[in-house]
């Protein structure tokens, strides 16, 4: 009943170029995240233009909460998260600012970072629990320790020089913040989307058993995963302390939801194994261009927060399947009434 | 109490399977702790403080206790449903905990009492619906959602009601009502447990419930199975809405105060007594008693570090510990019992 | 030192204030009503941030607002010790800045055109000496409650109070402390609670870091059946919720901090640096000590 | 097929020493030992539960015995999916085991990217990808994301992957579940091509007819424990199916049913949807109408957008209820008036498996097992319990969670919630995928009894014989139009199959 040269699986794969582009385009997870950069851009252009003409500012912005969103990104891919990464970035910056000596100080912070990261990964992997609770576990673990630390003040850097130089611009008018924002994004692409544990990594979070399955150390990948993304986050608690001139116990408060945010704008499912390290960057662009040009006009604070919020709503459900799954539930919705209504009216 | 006490998600223990050769006695034991973790936390950490600590177990200090769980409580319990119906957590119910204690506090002050709380209710309605809506019917993610309309909530409340402090009149209806004891328990306690009791009914006993948990389970079988899921994500949704805005009434009348900023920390607060308690952060499994116990379980503690003297910080390692201890012990027992 | 006193006050004239606060606390509400009021007044173009005390926030802002190169930056610290690259910053860019609320650090002040504000270690220290001079030399143990941890102004209040019992009066012990994160709930748990631990007997005296706090405080003590009058209460703030306590005698002291003082007078401060006025260096708000004496003076009518 | 030229058996390359596998409790491997040679196609046949995968996982490294051991040439096998890989073991799973999101290329190489100076290798990736397929003689794109292809190209591709590693040992855990008919021939001259290349190739399958088409040896397992294990030439379908239930099965298959259809009671009118093309379809009360078809001509994007469980494009569809006529506007609507759905993939939209027998049960039944919206645990148990024992649900515990039990108990408890309905219309796709022959017959029965009842019944399956056997008259679907309508006089495996495929594709039988 087989042909002799393989079996027929109807017709024949698509070839030709627009077919190509179609499906590559078809297979991004960034639209949502260029479509609201676009429109922020574009609002941003009509109304304010200095978001454009002091770009320095607005990468700085950026990569504020960018580089964070970035480390979280890597978890996320996985399949799991890191709800810690805001305490990591306090806990880091306190640590640093136990030594006078800054390069010791850095390599504590990402000490801090590399701890955290172990610990995560022990009780996901080891223990067996889930990431959403261990991580939650240690939200409340780490803040509370910088806090010890810290005796709850701030604790100013002793090489103040050093640090107020760190805040200035090193190549053209960018300071070592956006380089690093920069670098770190390129690396993780690079990684995630050239190097095989990298691309393993969509494998642990689209199909852990399978991935298990076919041979990949899925527990090395996880600690892996979960250490980058904690030495990413100590490290921008040390960027911050530098940039800051010393260290707050208390930083850090908005830095949790604002990486998530990018990262689930960008397009990187929750669930695993879907997004990529450039939606998150755009995520990360459109949210943080907006919050700058929102600063830029003056509005009040309240009302630009009214705007953030509501540019956030629609970016989510405005996505295509979100339109989609809307109109299908809003259909069952309906006609559920009616079915109702007639059930009532003939029985 | 006695009616929770029997609700089948926490009683029935679901590896109690007779079995040939069964794992070994202390296998068991952990097994049966872990399945009554929550329990056994709570029960241990209070005969403990009872003990040990002073002044623990005095009337006032009991009232202490309950000061703490009730309001965070109130909302843990109606985030019981977001949460078992796999969708995450309500991270806007801060924003809905001041603005009921706003619009009660301040809207009482112009106008009068009951058009406060309708007015209070309504707005937690809006956000019951929005919420539902975005999640349930456009199939946005929760926590974006969440974050979404807590900015703007926040943002609203701010905007509209200027932002200051409210004070309800010094011995006015509202002070009173939150100065109302039975004993040590205070009234905040027993909405606390009020709530409780018609929300767990809610949960587990009625078809509504039923759907939620199914529909954490698995969205796809339930729907299948002819259900209306959207509807049941905004139910869940407005159930949290509605807990959060009791919740914004009893702080108020705890104070005879409000301010906007007056709920901070309730989001993952609320969610940390949910997971202590047990109740799956995928969804389906877990309960309200669950939840309650889980409340009752950090605001002891704290209690207990408090009155031991120990500061802020170590206070949060300490809840931060038990998260991660609670969930590790459930999690090791059953890796055991697998074995 | 102002080197950019060039343009006078007047339309267009562009300000950009850098709040830690805002609507999101009372203070900040009422501080703002006064703020706006006087800039309206004296012709500002003001545009406002709230860094929601995230050091890191206020330093974004701080970018932000000197790329929008306005005539001048009015500066509230999130946290003291971390604005000096904003100050740098602005110097670099020729933008005068003035200080409002609290402080920025001694060794940062050349940098800055001067502070308007209330002095909160002095408000600390003040709440102190009233405790000091209602202890009268006996020996009493008092409670503490504290503001946000990590607040600047919480530090400076928990300071000036602490270091100033210790030198004037040792006889009063501060036995227990923790923080009521400037809310009267938290507050009112905190404080029977450290009665609890303490044994309610022992306790003479509470101190709170400012008047919601200590008005939850006094509500937890007769919660626990106690003599509000007998005890020796002081705090820091005279608010419409603290003046009338003082008023009827449960609150014992208070120090007096106006946000529309605060608020008004950081645009002043800063309209006059723009006119190129002299100004000096610190115009602190004064710290009245408001008791049952004083509570009904007009001079310390509260204003939030 | 099976009267090839004998192949030449080799040496034993793996063997299992007395495993015991314990999960908890539960004793789910009781000693059992198998060898393979060389060369041969080896069968192993059981009931669902009877331990089949758990003994290919274990010899597959993923999972450790409690006790016994794997050995590979001899030697033990020790260090889990990597060493047993190494050994050069490759396993299909029975449950898809593929990374959605990835290219066809990338799940092929799955866990062995060709990497070089650190980085993956595209070309030698698509080079190793292109000559799996090639080897196996199928063509797909090597950059299309997996989760667009159908389930059955899906399982070409994993068998691709486990080729690709030109393994010693080849272990295919049902692999024909999910292909039709020359799908599954084209399988089985693939399999026994590489067995005369010397590769050692266990078999698992409920169809007994592909074993006895292709296999040397086969071993029975029941409720963990190996029965027995013969040559295949020295054995029949019928002795082995009475060692795998343990008692004589009463053969319901053959029995041609009496039926006498009513009216029309499901009605459908120019179905369009993605894949779809104009359907006009109708359902008769007590009649079973089955839906043939190639994987992938539409059939389930067919009733799926009938029913509203999917968006439809275009199309009306009408159910009689109580002698008027309804529309079905969405799949809530269809609930209502009495039509029931068993979905083709159980375990994903099925049931919810974390919750008990007696819950998935009282899903779509709530309303009439509660009171005033109020359930009622001993209500509900009852209620379930009844349903459970009408379907046969074996071990008949309805507190357990469904996941616990069997892929052929679980599809008996899909069956039974919608029971409780009573419905009008019941709509089955695949019902019997992947289930063994004693839980097939019970579901037939079920199938039968409703129709005997007044069921109008819709039943897809790419089970031929299954299809033939349960139906009045088939509807083949082609290329997402019905290409033609049978009889069940004038039905067979060769009018059907000449239907589904066109008539370019019929050459042989
Ligand atoms: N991970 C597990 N945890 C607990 N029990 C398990 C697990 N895996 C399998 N079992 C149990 O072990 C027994 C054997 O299951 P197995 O999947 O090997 O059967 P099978 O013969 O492959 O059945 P089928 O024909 O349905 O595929 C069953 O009772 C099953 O419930
Ligand atoms: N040649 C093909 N290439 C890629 N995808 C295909 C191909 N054929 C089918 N598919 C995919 O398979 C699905 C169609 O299979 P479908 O399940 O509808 O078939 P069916 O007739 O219902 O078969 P069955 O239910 O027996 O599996 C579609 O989602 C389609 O995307
Ligand atoms: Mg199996
Ligand atoms: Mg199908």
């Amino acid at each position: 009943m087989s042909t002799p040269h393989g079996i027929n699986f109807g017709e024949a794969p698509a070839r030709t170029r627009v077919d190509q582009l179609r499906r590559t385009l078809g297979r991004r997870t960034e639209g949502r995240a260029v479509a609201l950069l676009a429109v922020v851009l574009v609002v941003a252009l009509v109304m304010e233009p200095l978001v454009f003409s002091a770009y320095p500012v607005t990468l700085s912005r950026v990569a504020l909460v960018g580089l964070v969103a970035l480390g979280l990104t890597v978890v996320i891919l996985m399949g799991e998260l890191d709800l810690s990464v805001a305490s990591t970035v306090v806990l880091a910056g306190v640590m640093m600012a136990q030594t006078d000596n800054v390069a010791l100080g850095v390599l504590l912070a990402l000490g801090t970072g590399v701890a955290v990261g172990l610990v995560n990964a022990f009780f996901v992997v080891k223990v067996g629990i889930n990431s959403f609770i261990a991580t939650l576990g240690m939200l409340f673990v780490l803040k509370g320790l910088a806090i010890v630390i810290s005796r709850s003040e701030p604790i100013p850097l002793e090489n103040i020089t050093f640090a107020i130089q760190f805040g200035l611009p090193i190549v053209g008018p960018l300071t070592p913040r956006i380089v690093i924002f920069v670098l770190a994004f390129v690396l993780l692409h690079l990684f995630l989307t050239r190097m095989r544990a990298g691309r393993e990594f969509y494998a642990v979070g689209g199909n852990r058993q399978a991935a298990r399955d076919a041979g990949i150390p899925v527990d090395r990948r996880l600690v892996t995963g979960f250490v980058m993304c904690s030495v990413i986050a100590a490290g921008a608690g040390a960027i911050d302390t530098l940039e800051r001139t010393a260290a707050d116990p208390t930083a850090g408060s908005t830095v949790l939801l604002s990486s998530f945010a990018a990262a689930i704008i960008g397009g990187v499912a929750l669930t695993g194994g879907r997004g990529s390290i450039l939606g998150t960057l755009i995520g990360a662009f459109s949210l943080g261009t907006l919050e700058v040009g929102l600063t830029l006009t003056g509005v009040q604070v309240d009302i630009q927060q009214i705007y953030i919020g509501g540019v956030l709503l629609l970016a989510v459900m405005t996505d295509p399947a979100s339109l989609r799954a809307a109109r299908s539930s809003l259909r069952t919705s309906l006609h559920g009434v009616r079915a109702r209504s007639t059930d009532r009216g003939l029985t | 109490m006695n009616q929770l006490a029997e609700s089948p998600t926490v009683a029935a223990p679901t590896a109690a399977e007779p079995r040939a050769d069964g794992p070994s006695i202390a296998a068991k034991a952990l097994l049966w702790a872990a399945e009554r973790g929550i329990v056994v936390f709570t029960v241990v950490l209070i005969l403990a403080s009872v003990l040990f600590v002073d002044g623990f177990a005095s009337a006032v200090n009991v009232a202490d206790v309950f000061h703490r769980a009730a309001p965070i409580g109130i909302v843990a319990v109606g985030m019981t449903f977001v949460v078992i119906s796999g969708n995450y957590l309500d991270l806007s119910v801060v924003a809905q905990v001041a603005t009921g204690a706003v619009i009660l506090i301040g809207v009482s002050n112009s106008h009068s009492i009951p058009i406060a709380i309708l007015v209070a209710l309504a707005v937690s309605v809006v956000y019951g619906l929005v919420n539902g809506v975005a999640v349930g019917y456009f199939k946005a993610n929760a926590v974006i959602v969440t974050l979404s309309t807590t900015y703007i909530g926040l943002g609203l409340l701010r905007w509209l009601s200027g932002g200051s402090i409210f004070f309800g009149p010094r011995d006015g209806t509202i002070e009173s009502f939150g100065d109302i004891k039975l004993g040590a328990v205070p009234i905040s306690a027993i909405v606390l447990v009020v709530v409780a009791l018609v929300l767990g009914f809610l949960l587990s006993r009625t078809n509504f419930g039923f759907v939620v948990r199914a529909f954490g389970s698995n969205k796809e079988a339930t729907r299948l199975s002819g259900v209306n899921t959207p509807v049941v994500v905004l139910g869940a949704f407005l159930i949290t809405s509605f807990a959060a805005t009791i919740a914004g009434f009893v702080l108020a009348a705890y104070s005879n105060t409000a301010v906007s900023s007056m709920s901070d920390g309730y989001d993952f607060g609320a969610l940390a007594a949910i997971i202590i308690g047990g109740t799956s952060v995928f969804g389906g499994k877990g309960s309200v008693l669950r939840t309650v116990l889980g409340v009752v379980f950090v605001s002891v503690l704290t209690n207990v570090l408090v009155l031991s003297g120990v500061g802020f910080g170590w206070q949060q390692v300490a809840i931060g510990s038990l998260i991660v201890l609670a969930v590790s012990v459930d999690a090791l027992a059953r890796k055991v019992s697998k074995k | 030192g102002s080197d950019s006193a060039s343009s006078a006050s007047g339309d267009g004239t562009k300000v950009y204030a850098l709040l830690p606060q805002g609507t999101d606390q009372p203070y900040g509400t009422e501080y703002l009503k006064a703020m706006n009021a006087e800039a309206e007044k004296e012709g500002l173009d003001l545009t406002i941030t709230n860094s929601q005390y995230d050091a890191d926030k206020q330093a974004s802002d701080c970018q932000v607002a000197v790329a929008a190169k306005p005539d001048l930056i009015i500066l509230w610290p999130a946290v003291a010790d971390t604005v000096r690259p904003c100050l740098e910053r602005a110097k670099a860019a020729g933008i005068p800045v003035t200080v409002t609320n609290s402080d920025v650090k001694e060794e940062d002040k050349s940098l800055t055109a001067g502070y308007s504000g209330p002095d909160t270690y002095g408000q600390g220290a003040a709440s102190a000496e009233i405790m000091c001079e209602l202890a009268d030399g006996k020996d009493i143990n008092i409670l503490q409650v504290e503001g946000l941890t990590g607040n600047t102004t919480a530090i400076n209040r928990k300071a000036g109070f602490e270091e100033t019992i210790d030198e004037n009066c040792p006889n009063v012990k501060i036995i227990a402390s923790q923080p009521g994160d400037w809310n009267k709930d938290d507050s009112q748990t905190v404080t029977s609670e450290m009665l609890t631990a303490a044994g309610a007997k022992n306790i003479q005296g509470i101190y709170a870091a400012d008047d919601t706090m200590v008005a939850g405080a006094i509500d937890a003590l007769k919660s626990q059946g106690l003599d509000v009058k007998k005890m020796l209460i002081t705090s820091i703030g005279n608010t419409k919720l603290g003046n009338p306590l003082v008023v009827n005698g449960e609150l014992d002291g208070t120090v007096f901090q106006s946000s529309a003082w605060d608020g008004q007078n950081a645009v002043t401060l800063a309209a006059k640096v723009l006119d190129g006025e002299e100004v000096d260096e610190d115009l602190f708000m004064p710290s009245v000590k408001v008791t049952e004496a004083n509570a009904s003076d007009a001079e310390v009518t509260p204003n939030w | 097929m099976s009267d090839d030229q004998s192949s030449t058996v080799g040496p034993v390359v793996i063997e299992a020493d007395s495993i015991v596998k314990r999960f908890g409790g539960a004793v789910a491997l009781d000693g059992v030992s198998v060898s393979v040679r060389a060369g041969e196609i080896y069968a192993l046949v059981g009931e669902n539960g009877a331990g089949k995968s758990t003994l290919m996982r274990i010899l597959a490294g993923i999972l450790a015995p409690t006790e016994g051991t794997v050995l590979v040439d001899g030697r033990p096998l020790e260090g889990g999916t990597r060493a047993a890989l190494d050994a050069g073991i490759a396993l299909v799973h029975q449950e898809l085991s593929l990374v959605p999101e990835m290219t066809v290329a990338e799940n092929i190489m799955l866990g062995a990217f060709p990497t070089r100076g650190g980085a993956i290798s595209r070309k030698e990736m698509q080079r190793y990808a292109g000559a799996a397929l090639e080897e196996i003689g199928v063509a797909i794109d090597l950059d299309e994301p997996v989760s667009r292809l159908s389930v059955s190209l899906r399982q070409f591709i994993e068998i691709a992957r486990a080729v690709a590693r030109k393994p010693r040992v080849l272990i295919l855990d049902e692999p024909t579940a999910t292909l039709t008919p020359a799908e599954t021939d084209y399988l089985l001259e693939m399999l026994q091509r590489l067995a005369r290349g010397g590769l050692a190739i266990v078999y698992i399958s409920h169809r007994l007819p592909e074993i006895f088409a292709i296999c040397e040896r086969v071993t029975v397992l029941r409720d963990g424990r190996h029965i027995d294990t013969a040559d295949i030439a020295d054995t029949t379908p019928d002795v082995l199916v009475d060692k795998m239930v343990g008692r004589e099965l009463k053969q319901d298959l053959g029995v041609v049913r009496e039926s006498n259809p009513g009216d029309v009671v499901l009605s459908a009118r120019g179905i369009t949807a993605p894949k779809v093309r104009g359907i006009d379809l109708d359902v008769r009360a007590g009649e079973i109408v089955g839906l043939g078809g190639l994987v992938g001509a539409g059939r389930s994007e067919l009733v799926r957008a009938m029913l509203g469980v999917d968006p439809r494009t275009g199309g009306d569809v009408t159910v009689v209820v109580d002698g008027q006529v309804r529309r079905v506007g969405s799949y809530t609507s269809a609930v209502r008036h009495g039509i029931a759905f068993v979905p083709e993939e159980r375990r994903q939209d099925g049931l919810a498996l974390s919750m008990s027998v007696s819950d998935n049960i009282a899903l779509p039944n709530r309303r009439s097992i509660s009171r005033a919206g109020v359930t009622s645990p001993a209500r509900q148990q009852a209620f379930a319990s009844t349903l459970a024992d009408t379907v046969g649900l074996r071990p008949p515990n309805v507190k357990r969670d469904s996941g616990d039990y069997s892929g052929g108990n679980q599809q008996k408890v899909v069956i039974a919630k919608w029971l409780g309905l009573r419905p009008r219309v019941i709509v089955l796709d695949e019902p019997t995928r992947g289930v063994d022959v004693g839980a097939k017959a019970e579901i037939h029965r079920l199938v039968r009894e409703l129709a005997d009842e007044g069921t109008a019944v819709l039943v897809i399956s790419s089970d031929l014989p299954e299809l033939l056997d349960l139906s009045d008259v088939i509807h083949v679907v082609r290329d997402g139009q019905i290409a033609g309508t049978l009889a069940r006089d004038e039905a067979d495996e060769r009018s059907v199959m000449s239907l589904a495929a066109g008539e370019s594709m019929v050459t042989s039988s």
